[in-house]
């Protein structure tokens, strides 16, 4: 395939963006900045750069909890995604949803559920209302390896594909559900692709440390998908390269297991392939970071400064009257 | 006109789905059968496959995919065949249907409506015989509704189907075929408005569902005895109104609690405690809560009989406050 | 395969009794004798009949709403039976549970869940009891077409799976749910074959209207699953010759279709072949067909002069103590 | 000796698990991590991988198959990781564990127990921080506990471990820290014994789970203030020790119950409504509840402080009923 220099270098800035997101996230979260418990997706960003890389306006997503930093890719002001992360006013539901929940429907984000699985069928709905418009557009809806045994995951899929809706399931196996190894919690290889017999729809194994296979695999499927021929599911390859949450002391894995895969950076594969290819230079990659890394930080202090909500609103968004 | 409870659910949701065609049904058996009570019969006929389909047997997906379809745009009405089945989608009406709009801000609205059938039914067994409204008001951001009578779940229904807010609609099974003679002209009762079924002056008696039913028969016989009872029927238990509860109990001094659910953590449970802790001083005496046995509910009619408030039970516990 | 003339009497024998209890219970019901209402199994009954011939001491099973005759296949006594379905003090449960809930654990019989599909893991749970006791027994859980879309259904396979616990999973693909064909509802074929690649495991398909089919193929599994390998799906086509309820128009259902699959009836074609191949004579059907009839409606007598269950003991069976 | 609540019910397991091969373990991360929270850490260890396994993120199978193994002859002590997902197994835990030996008679025994850490931490938000108890006091054939210390926490899952019907068991989050001494001699507390953590002679305040800490320290308050509460903790819910909370009323004649969960048709709800109906000549005022704001709760720290009781808003309800 013959890519353009623009599509590169766009794509290579996604992954350097939701690398540089979700290591600040690492870094806010120790600084106690952020509430509750955050999932790190460094190491991860292929597969939902590559897969976004397909995406076009009037689509809808279904994020996961790793890496949270999906939103902004997908066009979430950072202001309003650290406000949420750290609980602020500014957030999406002024920080009473959280760091799993940034969501703007503005951007055709539907929501997540804490409740994993659970908010797979969510996306099949979004799905009857793109029928309903009659356009060519599809939703994406993000899943983890362990997730992927639920009962949930297993209706929604199951539905949209009985009634052929738009979707496509992406099912990013980074081999953990915590500290549960998918060969242990999985009686199939492939979690997410092996499945796709059970449906009757079509799937395709990815590796989801190379932004480019994955975009392939993904470009393939949603053609299908928005052809209106039913869902499909995508299956990325990965690793989950730090503990499930920030102080996971990862006793359960090999810690050699876990640099091996390391090396398989999405991110330096990426710059190497440009480089040698002569799409980019050493000074603009430099640059591509310093500009990304002074915007999430502008995002950061902004959130920083962005009052909490306060206690007289406690009852507000709970119904629209 | 005369309708029956069925025929004006099946009315409202055609009605509905005539003014707005982003209105869509679904659920098990709700196209070509209409419902295994006949209750959305002809809905298909008239507006086609697109807007009314029958789903697998996936109550997880089906609320979650209403939610899905509710944010974007459509106003799903689904229907759960069984309030009992709707435990196996609790997860997803407790902390997904009740908390989305909460969790992911105001630009989320979440119009849809569940419709399901509740309560004992001859023989239907401990699996499909609940009435389950209790489990849902200890969740938050939902409106839940219980009609008591034709009229009242016809107009509730149109509500609710037009309603920005998730709504749990529970019809009862043994009130389907009830007969009623309710108005030509299009009507909707708001959300949080009691009703008075009967007026009275010496105990006030909240029933709910077909214990609306069985209170007023029992007030026949309260009446006879000498006691006036004023029987409310709150319609929808989230909101609750408040006031009108609270005006009957200033006048009656007196309250009862009528639910068909088991009495542990029922219904009675929040109204009695939510009246002595707001009206103590108005009370002359405790709040008697009639409900079933807290056993499963047994199959064997006699048992099941035994189990479920009715009129005579009603009496007693009226007549324990005297 | 060479059968033996007393194998094969036996199998004729179950499946004339699984016949005439079915037309028994719906006989009753109209009758107004059985509180509820009855799910009947009449035309279906081979699947379990030439599954369960495959049955030895200590195996368990799990069965469905649909026939509950199969109690009886499985040993629990008539008169337990018909008084559990009439909801008389000499049932298992002293009525309280109800024709769907007919059963003796001493009999193997694990009991059944009325949301349909919860049920499929008790049989899972029982597979780990089966593994500590190191034998070679199993678990037999019956579940219909329909419920085969339900998320607990695959949860409990997928355990199971990656347990690799001794379990034979029978889906009964009677074409309906209720209203809803199965075509309709699931999107693939064989709603219990095809699923069994999401979990790694062996299926196959059977004709639910042929007993020696049935076996066959249970047989196959069965062993397989004996053998320690882990669990394994039978799919059994047939058609569910009654409404879903007594009193269901099924009109959503074209009566001709109905009528061509009641000529596939696993009673007389076994008939046929124990009279062509000089097994059985006309006088012995006959007397089988008697005396089954006899014991049925003894059993229904017994039950209808079994008395109900005071309501003083209203509490019992809730708690152990 | 010193151990915190955590480690009690690790021990208790442990213990448990020695005495009686039928014992077994299992549920997400419970194996070689000791689960999330290290509760069962060494356990894998001790007992060998047929005794403790991980399971994929399948509730309701762990809960259906539980019910499997219990009836046919092992204990299954199955963990649910927080119960705000107990509810994607609420109908197996309602209709199926709750009703499996009523539906199917006497020889059905179901000797199982289900942990499930509760309760809010510190920004875990809306679906990772609920305390779920009157969800399932309305089902039938439960026992649940709620421990508020570690003596209670090794004694009654001691108990729960040996019943023969199954025990929900619920550990708040917020205790597994919390060091205690406790016998070195096995010990176990049977249910249906409220203990009374603190005597007093005004106000009878029953409080729950972590609420029992909130409650001791606004008696601390309350008693410079001159008001002398007595702190009863449940410890199982069901059942529940009506006389020993009784005892107390008809001394003190006032009471507040104290919970963390939402307040409608919340366990003050029930305690409430029954103290009222079958107290009513004891008491000498409204019996009040507190509980968390009706709304999920919410991520950010300082809001999810504002919904939640603590000592100051329990001296505050105790001071309302003089
Ligand atoms: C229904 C449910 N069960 C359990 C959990 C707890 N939990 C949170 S993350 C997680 C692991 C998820 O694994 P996977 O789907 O592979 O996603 P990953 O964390 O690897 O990104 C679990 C079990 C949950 N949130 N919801
Ligand atoms: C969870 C749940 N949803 C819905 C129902 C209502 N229901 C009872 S039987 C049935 C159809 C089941 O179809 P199938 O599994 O094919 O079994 P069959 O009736 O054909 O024997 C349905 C939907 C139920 N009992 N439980
Ligand atoms: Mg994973
Ligand atoms: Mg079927």
């Amino acid at each position: 395939m013959a890519y353009s220099k623009d599509f590169l270098t766009e794509l290579y800035k996604e992954l350097v963006e939701l690398r540089l997101f979700e290591e600040k996230l690492v870094e806010i979260y120790a600084l106690g900045k952020v509430p509750g418990h955050i999932h790190s997706g460094v190491g991860q960003e292929a597969t939902f750069v590559g897969t976004l890389a397909t995406r076009k306006d009037g689509d809808y997503y279904k994020i996961s909890h790793r890496p949270v930093g999906t939103a902004a890719i997908i066009g979430v002001p950072l202001n309003t995604v650290f406000s949420e992360i750290m609980g602020k006013r500014d957030g999406n539901s002024g920080g009473r949803g959280g760091v799993n929940h940034v969501a703007l429907l503005s951007k055709g984000m539907l929501g997540f559920s804490g409740t994993l699985g659970s908010d797979m069928a969510v996306g099949v709905g979004a799905g009857l209302t793109i029928r309903k418009n009659k356009t060519d557009n599809l939703v994406y809806v993000y899943f983890g390896d362990g997730t992927a045994n639920r009962g949930a995951v297993y209706e929604a899929i199951n539905l949209a594909a009985a009634w052929k809706l738009p979707v496509l399931f992406i099912c990013e196996n980074n081999q953990f559900a915590i500290s549960t190894h998918v060969s242990e919690a999985s009686p199939v290889k492939n979690p997410g692709a092996d499945r796709a017999a059970a449906y009757g729809i079509p799937s395709k194994i990815v590796d989801g440390t190379d932004v480019l296979d994955v975009y392939e695999g993904a470009k393939e499927l949603a053609e299908y998908v928005r052809s209106g021929k039913g869902p499909a599911i995508l299956e990325a390859k990965s690793y989950r390269w730090r503990g499930h949450f920030e102080g996971d002391q990862m006793k359960y894995r090999d810690a050699s297991v876990t640099e091996e895969w390391m090396k398989k950076d999405s991110v330096e594969k990426m710059e190497k392939y440009l480089l040698e290819n002569n799409f980019i230079t050493e000074n603009e990659i430099t640059k591509i970071r310093e500009e990304i890394n002074v915007e999430l930080d502008k995002a950061i202090e902004f959130a920083e400064a962005s009052p909490a909500t306060p206690a007289e609103e406690i009852y507000e968004y709970l119904y629209v009257k | 006109m005369l309708v029956t409870y069925g025929q004006a659910i099946g009315d409202a949701i055609k009605e509905e789905m005539r003014k707005d065609d982003n209105v869509i049904l679904y659920g098990e058996d709700v196209a070509q059968m209409g419902n295994i009570f006949g209750i959305t019969k002809g809905i298909l006929e008239e507006f086609g496959s697109d807007r009314v389909k029958n789903t697998p047997i996936v109550e997880t997906a089906i609320i979650g995919s209403a939610i899905g379809a509710a944010v974007t745009g459509l106003r799903p009405c689904v229907e759960l065949m069984y309030a009992d089945f709707s435990l196996v989608a609790f997860n997803e009406l407790f902390h997904c249907v009740g908390k989305w709009r909460y969790m992911h801000g105001p630009e989320f609205k979440l119009p849809l409506v569940v419709r399901s059938a509740m309560g004992s039914s001859f023989g239907a067994g401990a699996e499909h015989s609940n009435c389950l409204e209790s489990l849902y008001m200890h969740a938050t951001g939902l409106t839940i509704v219980s009609p008591s009578c034709a009229y009242d779940a016809k107009g509730l229904l149109k509500t609710a189907i037009r309603s920005d807010d998730p709504v749990l609609f529970f019809e009862h099974k043994q009130l389907y075929q009830t007969k009623e003679n309710i108005p030509d002209e299009e009507y909707t009762i708001p959300f949080g408005v009691a009703d008075i079924k009967r007026e009275g002056t010496d105990v006030t008696v909240i029933a709910v569902g077909l214990m609306v039913k069985k209170t007023l028969e029992a007030a026949e016989i309260l009446a006879k005895k000498g006691i006036s009872i004023e029987v409310i029927d709150p319609r929808t238990l989230v909101p609750f109104d408040k006031e009108t509860v609270f005006e009957s109990v200033r006048k009656t001094h007196r309250a009862v609690v009528v639910e068909e659910s088991n009495k542990t953590a029922g219904i009675g449970a929040e109204l009695a405690a939510m009246l002595q802790e707001e009206m103590y001083d108005e009370l002359d005496g405790p709040i008697v809560r009639v409900a079933a046995l807290d056993v499963p509910l047994p199959y064997n009619i006699a048992l099941e009989k035994y189990c479920i408030p009715d009129a005579n039970k009603i009496v007693s516990a009226v007549e324990s406050l005297f």
